[in-house]
């Protein structure tokens, strides 16, 4: 572990032992024995280190702007009108602009799992002190945090050294940001570069945060086997209090599991989550339930079932409270980030606090402290169940029926739903007594209320949806299974060759938000599509529980059906938001472990590695948030691309490969020198995709890579010709660009492949070792 | 005048919004005065029913009509094929718009770039924002939506109406091509 | 100094003078023993600690918000339209989103401060060591960091001591930020809360960065007397080459300077800037020159004046090499924040990048190591000056008249200008031949170039203003005081009685950017009518340019008129952005050496004592920036009013008592524990003003303080009456307001305030000891 | 259509734009139909010159004809004075604004919270963000303005006009209080 400089000064030192006076200390460097790993070029990267290598994936893949707005407005010299290149009081176009606003999305996500993990690292050093170790996998996993050490060059091994990787952390978020300042950065490509950085840094925030998190916790440790976790407003056992948790933070369920079991009433209450809480949750306490993802806030406090809501940070949404407040559920908000003006209790005795919220004398409290926030939930929890008998706040069939003849057809529904959902149309109906277009709005309704504040005759819209739909709602019994944290060294290296070499033909990446174009079950239909096929499939937050939501001809969940391991045809459920990191992980170990690349401050070569010859692809289908966009960033970072759903294109800048433009997919072989020609593989870092027909091709379009050996290639190419022809009913029309050598060629395909290649002029080239980086050609040329 | 509104209601545009196609023949006479015009078909295409019939049908009239080249985004290709109508090109969404921005991009058959961009049956928002992409980066394209839904983003646009008069505006259309003017 | 816990771990440890192997020390507390005074409840706040201070005032001063846009834009859940209370997507409704905008614009500022104090830091740690210790005023300066150790709880001693509060500063605005994500904060005076703590931080990060270069650089050291500097473009020698410096951040011109000087060049070229680079080079080198403010970037360049262009960060027009293209002036980016797309050059020789310039092979390079910056701008100027003959871009007046007559008189040049600038009647004037209209548009021109933007028969405009107006702007002679630091603590312990008791009337801090609605010279009459008043007037940024940018009829400007000292009729310049916590540093002094209140840790009650009794107003005629936002919420903070020009109102909240409402101007008196009516003193806490005139009533309305004695109070309100009556017409109608006893009464008006007073019904009251914390209560009542 | 684009050309608003006024009497009708109406009036009174008059001349006999509340703004109070107008209130720009959002406010003279509020002549930007303000705030507040340029926030707004055209609006305006009709 090396550090920058380090000094220490102090007149007087007081430690447990011994009071030391005028001591001074200089420390160069650190040199940690145990990690001999050599340090690789960029320790700690700068907001402009690693620019070269953003330059690289920027001109291979250049962004394609699409402003969600004409203005900018972010000063005083403005509002300015940047329509089509016209320039700012500041001198900016809308092409900077449309870049900036991807910064500060991508500042704001990093900056949101930073804060995240310093509020988990500084409240476990609090509690367990800075030397407590870290262990994500025992002796499973050797190398813990790949991220951490790709990035900074430190090896962490206890919380105090979090610590340290924080620190550096919110520097660049800090730097980062402050690039967003009116008159900073004057070069679209230059804020690209530093939303790029900010997802390095976003991963580290998030590998830190779940590394603490599974090490203190003792959340499963790399287990293909983490348990399967109830999920669904069904398994909830409606005759106990229901303590409700919604979030990203585990610390205050923490809090309300352990005064629970302390208390021996484990089984007496019910606490379920929705959100990554709900996810981290049931890695801590496997009894926990798992209600939904952030689409379903509404859903489940209006159904009643819910005694106490417990709000963290992240994904909430801000009229929970309010909402709260109309079913009669006393809130406790449990975090700095998300106080809701309310009254901050942390110091106040509990039963007072629990008196106040029992008779409603106030509507809701803030505790900053986790174990008294555990006390008061549970307490209140277990009064206020007898009282609100699960109250809920949807209207009977016939009010519906009543109510929905006041409307007024003008559509403002419709058109503020997202969706674009025909409400108008099931208000007919409703109105005549047919609730079933109602019902029809309910899978793909994802619950955000807008239809209801639109409405001119304030009809509670969404209440009339999950009226129509609670047969459903309040029937679903699924499984997720728990959070494994990372994939174990052993794994990766039975894995490991055959990613690189194509045998297995990619890894799909299931990650991120609940902003759906059609409901959950698009995400299940993918990831089983692509476990049948034996690609490995990876979770995290919502989409995990997404992909949990559904069943097959047997009646199994996605977790039930495929192994939990990371193996060809294995469905891993990493975690939360904060355990993505473990599919970067995975990654970066195979460049490590298999492939024996140096790890340690050495990114553009791990990234070269992974982008050249790993060929794992995002999914984020339903992408809302600025997280999700720095999620993403750490990914494209790496040479990962990122697939989002329609809503995604909101995100307003794709990353784009031109497969009509051979000169942008040179590659050096690493081998001559020479420049290869190895097609668009992969095509795009970031792209929009509007159906899930289109996800599925384009899947297994972007695992193909330029090292995939002629089997790899072959069965890459096969999946890929076969779902081209499923979906777009023909052949794919850039085979010819895939094909290498005729050995490529699927063997039941050679005579139709090889008329195309004929037709279009194919010529042979070679499978080159792969790189982007001229430092990694051994032999140069003479 | 709510029928020029922005379908979506937050889909404002600045200083720069489509001109209201008042009636079909306007948007005959633009594409018979371009001299690349493609057309641009999303997904909804299938999901949209006008007077019993989908929207894709009246594309592929209109395009056999008219001549235009048809661009199927998503995957659209299959059901222009399964009904016997070949597109042109096929590509993602995002794809034809990242095309369509890059001046020397030679369109789908190398020949020049288009000169109008008609675009129909795309998630609104999605549309949407293409549109606007083009509207900055592609400042000398004209671009024309063909839905029942107001697009300021684009040069011009359809008004609001209901599934009724988009299907009379398409027919219309379709049968001034064959022949009408 | 204590800082949290700390622990060093080394297995092996390599020093300069040994090798130590498997070091382990825990630390729990560093004491230092210099400085005994006692910490107070809260050292290094989170982002809820002083949440409750936050509160008094957000209740006294409730926000008033005036959204820019209708929409919220933030994720891809949207745009969702939040008009008139809807709730967006995620819940959110207006006034939640309009107080999220600015913790945005706060966290930027802060964030853009603390990055700016983190590069300087890191890079004179490098070159000079974590021991080099501070020095901001040798031995006239005993309190050197007034706002760190009131908000941090640490004496910073070393370069080494800012490194650790500037990582505590990162850490908050890392959370900052993360709480503007979707789903976090839930209610708009939470997010108010956060706004002010951004400010809070913000004022710790400027306060390092400004103590670091003081004391590296040997900048004026508090000095009253610190040296006048040429100013405006008339003061450039244009026989010689010119390399002008536009940001923030010295350290490049640093190595500008130093590169000439070493080489002897100092008198043989001319070092210009503008922004606060300008005034910090001026602090640097007196014979560096200012040229002014942001709004005059486009103007300088265009002249033609420039040989070498070299851009920092902060408030660079992101246009500037484009500009600088025009008249072709090579560029050097000397900033990672603001790379503008140029080739990192940080590794070549120099010789290759002087050529490269010189024969414009590249029109700009990047280089991020300041001495190689200094060496290649002036190489550079001396080789490309004589090639460029100082070549401007301006058109001749003939052009100006021929290219007029192609005005369309479409109004888009008008409705485009941010001061609504009648630019087509100038056109019709000049397409006459008369081109007065135009050279009268050049005093209220702020420069920002979006005028041209909108023509539609691209007329440039900007230009033909700037040619209209080149007499003036070439004859241009002023003075700007260098800027002077800190006030000296014997200043502070002569001035401070009289400030607190309400003798010397007030302290105006006129501070912040040039988007003024009409021209600099409004700046100038308000700092000049009050230091005729014997207020104290304190200056810094763009807008102490202005202020010495004007002449009075002896031919004196502001500086040459009014001495620098912090003294009744001062006139001081502290200096550039980050100088400003000298200003918040002064009025926390007066608590700490004047009232001899505890510092260190002890926010609340130190900004309550400022509050109710120290005279300060800010006023930022011209704020247009995310950094004016977060140093006006800085002061907001500690109590202190600010008021902007009009265009401030597009800050888009303003924090508003109201003068009608009696119960909200009831503070205790600490000696007795009554609650007293001390109305409105000061009225608001953020307020727009219109026009000059309402400025000048406001600020002295603005000074008024509940510990005024009665003379202070007498002297104060006759201020107020007069500058009323001269500007309003008439008495104030609130004068009974503010009138506790009849002793308060400027003598000379008892009669006819005696009427007023009755005829209001007035009461005589008692004049408190006065604070707005319950613990500060002496004697509790019983 | 120009004529209702927000004058600054930025200025957009959203799903709640404000009602062009076509003539004069429009305004007129809305002014007589308000019980408690008051017209703030700021610093660019004596900065705008119509036909050779100044604004605030046109204000004052409009007032006097109307007997609507003035509020002067800034330091307009001193030149309605130096006309030997008294105005019924003077404050800052967002002091009014910041009154008119609370319905607690019982108006400039304490009998009841004003129901139309009228603006003219501040600097644009700044009425059109105070207006915002009160679209969001006072939502059931009617606004209009007198200016000659359009605002899209307010309720009702005259579409933006020459110097010339808007000296006419105001006179006809006074002359139909003045026992016209
Ligand atoms: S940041 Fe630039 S473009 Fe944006 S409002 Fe300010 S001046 Fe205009
Ligand atoms: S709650 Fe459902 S129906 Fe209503 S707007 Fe949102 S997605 Fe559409
Ligand atoms: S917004 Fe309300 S009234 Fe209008 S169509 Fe929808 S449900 Fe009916
Ligand atoms: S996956 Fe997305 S929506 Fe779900 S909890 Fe995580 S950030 Fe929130
Ligand atoms: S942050 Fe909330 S209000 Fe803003 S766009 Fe997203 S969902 Fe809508
Ligand atoms: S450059 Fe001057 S005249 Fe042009 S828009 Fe800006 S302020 Fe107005
Ligand atoms: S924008 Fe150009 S053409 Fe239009 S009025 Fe102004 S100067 Fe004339
Ligand atoms: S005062 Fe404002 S405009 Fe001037 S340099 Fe500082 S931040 Fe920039």
């Amino acid at each position: 572990m090396a550090k920058k400089g380090l000094f220490v000064k102090a007149k007087e030192l007081k430690t447990d032992v011994a009071l030391v006076k005028n001591l001074e200390l200089s420390i160069g460097k650190l040199v940690d024995d145990s990690w001999d790993e050599p340090m690789g070029p960029t320790p700690m990267p700068h907001i402009s280190t690693l620019r070269d290598w953003d330059m690289k994936l920027l001109n291979k893949y250049k962004p394609f702007y699409m402003p969600d707005c004409d203005l900018c407005c972010l000063c005083t010299y403005g509002k300015c009108d940047l329509t089509a290149g016209k320039r700012g009081a500041c001198g900016l176009n809308i092409a900077d602009q449309s870049s900036r606003i991807v910064l500060i999305a991508c500042s704001i996500g990093a900056a949101t799992h930073t804060g995240h993990a310093r509020h988990v690292v500084d409240h476990l050093i609090e509690e367990y002190g800075r030397n407590h170790s870290l262990n994500v996998g025992g002796l499973n996993v050797d190398v813990e945090a790949p991220v951490t050490r790709l990035v900074t060059g430190i090896k962490p091994e206890t919380l105090g050294d979090l610590d340290e990787v924080l620190t550096y952390c919110e520097t660049q978020v800090t730097h980062l940001l402050s690039a967003a300042h009116t008159g900073q950065e004057a070069c679209n490509l230059d804020f690209e570069s530093k939303a790029l950085h900010a997802g390095r840094v976003d991963q580290v925030g998030m590998e830190v945060a779940d590394l603490a998190q599974i090490s203190v916790f003792d959340f499963p440790k790399a287990d293909p086997e983490a348990p399967l976790i109830e999920m669904g407003l069904g398994t909830i056992d409606k005759a106990k209090p229901v303590i409700c948790c919604i979030g990203h933070n585990v610390v205050p369920s923490v809090g309300i599991i352990d005064y629970m079991k302390a208390n021996k009433l484990d089984s007496k209450l019910e606490v379920v989550g929705l959100c990554c809480t709900a996810i981290d949750n049931s890695r801590y306490f496997d009894r926990a339930k798992i209600v939904g993802p952030i689409s379903w806030e509404l859903r489940v406090i209006r159904s009643g079932l819910v005694d106490v809501l417990v709000l963290d940070e992240q994904c909430v949404r801000t009229d929970c409270s309010n909402e709260a407040e109309r079913i009669n559920a006393p809130v406790i908000a449990a975090s700095e980030k998300n106080c809701i003006g309310y009254k901050n209790r942390t110091n106040d005795p509990v039963d007072e606090i629990v008196n106040d919220l029992v008779t409603r004398k106030v509507p809701g409290v803030l505790i900053l402290d986790p174990e008294k926030v555990g006390e008061v939930a549970v307490r209140v929890a277990q009064k206020v169940a007898p009282m609100r008998k699960k109250m809920d706040v949807l209207p009977s069939v016939e009010e519906i029926t009543k109510l929905a003849k006041t409307c007024r057809h003008c559509n403002l529904c419709q058109r503020s739903c997202p969706q674009d959902l025909n409400i108008p149309a099931a208000m007919t109906a409703a109105a005549e007594g047919n609730l079933k277009p109602l019902t029809e709005l309910y899978e793909e309704c994802i619950g955000c209320g807008r239809c209801e504040e639109a409405c001119p005759v304030k009809l509670q819209i969404h209440s009339f949806i999950l009226k129509a739909g609670q047969k459903f709602m309040l029937e679903e019994t699924n499984f997720c299974r728990a959070g494994r944290g990372a994939v174990q060294d052993i794994e990766i290296r039975s894995a490991g060759g055959p990613i690189v070499l194509g045998e297995i033909p990619g890894i799909l990446a299931a990650v991120g938000c609940a902003n759906y174009p059609h409901g959950g079950k698009d995400v299940y239909d993918i990831c089983r599509e692509f476990a049948k096929r034996r690609f490995i499939v990876m979770t995290s937050g919502c989409s995990a529980m997404s992909a949990g939501s559904y069943r097959n001809e047997e009646g199994q969940t996605l977790y039930e059906e495929f192994p939990g391991s990371f193996e060809a045809g294995g469905v891993l459920n990493v975690g939360s938001c904060v355990s993505n990191p473990h599919i970067a992980g995975a990654a970066i170990k195979v460049a490590n472990i298999f492939a024996k690349r140096n790890l340690r401050g050495n990114y553009e070569e791990i990234a070269d590695y992974i982008h050249n010859r790993v060929g794992a692809v995002g999914l984020a289908w339903g992408a809302y948030s600025q997280k999700a966009a720095s999620i993403a960033s750490g990914f494209w970072s790496l040479g990962v691309p990122v697939l989002v759903g329609p809503h995604g294109s909101k995100y307003r800048r794709m990353l784009m490969g031109r497969s009509d433009k051979p000169e942008n997919w040179e590659v050096y072989d690493a081998r001559t020198g020479d420049v290869v020609n190895v097609g668009p593989a992969p095509e795009h870092l970031f792209q929009t995709v509007e159906t899930p027909q289109e996800a599925m091709v384009s899947i297994a379009k972007l695992c193909i890579r330029p090292n995939d050996t002629w089997k790899g290639r072959s069965i890459k190419l096969s999946h890929y010709i076969d779902l081209h022809k499923r979906n777009y009913g023909r052949m794919p029309k850039d085979i010819h660009l895939f094909v290498r050598t005729m050995a490529d060629v699927p063997t039941t395909m050679k005579d139709e492949i090889k008329d195309i290649l004929d037709a279009k002029g194919w010529k042979e080239t070679v499978i080159p070792d792969p790189t982007m980086l001229p430092r990694m050609i051994r032999k140069k040329k003479e | 005048m709510m029928s020029c509104e922005p379908w979506q209601c937050a889909e404002i545009a600045a200083t720069k919004k489509a001109n209201p196609i008042t009636k079909p023949e306007v948007a005959v006479a633009m594409i018979k005065r371009a001299a690349r015009p493609i057309l641009v078909v999303g997904s909804n295409a299938t999901e949209r029913s006008l007077e019993g019939k989908l929207l894709i049908d009246y594309i592929i009239d209109l395009a056999k009509a008219s001549n235009v080249q048809v661009v199927a985004t998503a995957h659209m290709v299959a059901e222009f094929l399964k009904r016997g109508y070949e597109p042109a090109d096929f590509m993602s969404a995002m794809d034809i718009g990242n095309r369509l921005v890059d001046p020397t991009w030679q369109g789908i058959d190398g020949k020049g770039h288009p000169d109008l961009a008609m675009f129909v049956g795309l998630p609104y928002y999605m549309e949407s924002l293409i549109l606007s992409g083009l509207k900055h980066f592609a400042p000398d394209l004209r671009t024309m939506t063909l839905d029942n839904l107001f697009h300021p983003h684009a040069s011009w646009s359809f008004p609001n109406a209901t599934p009724k008069v988009w299907a009379e505006n398409l027919t219309v259309m379709t049968s001034k091509f064959k022949g009408g003017n």
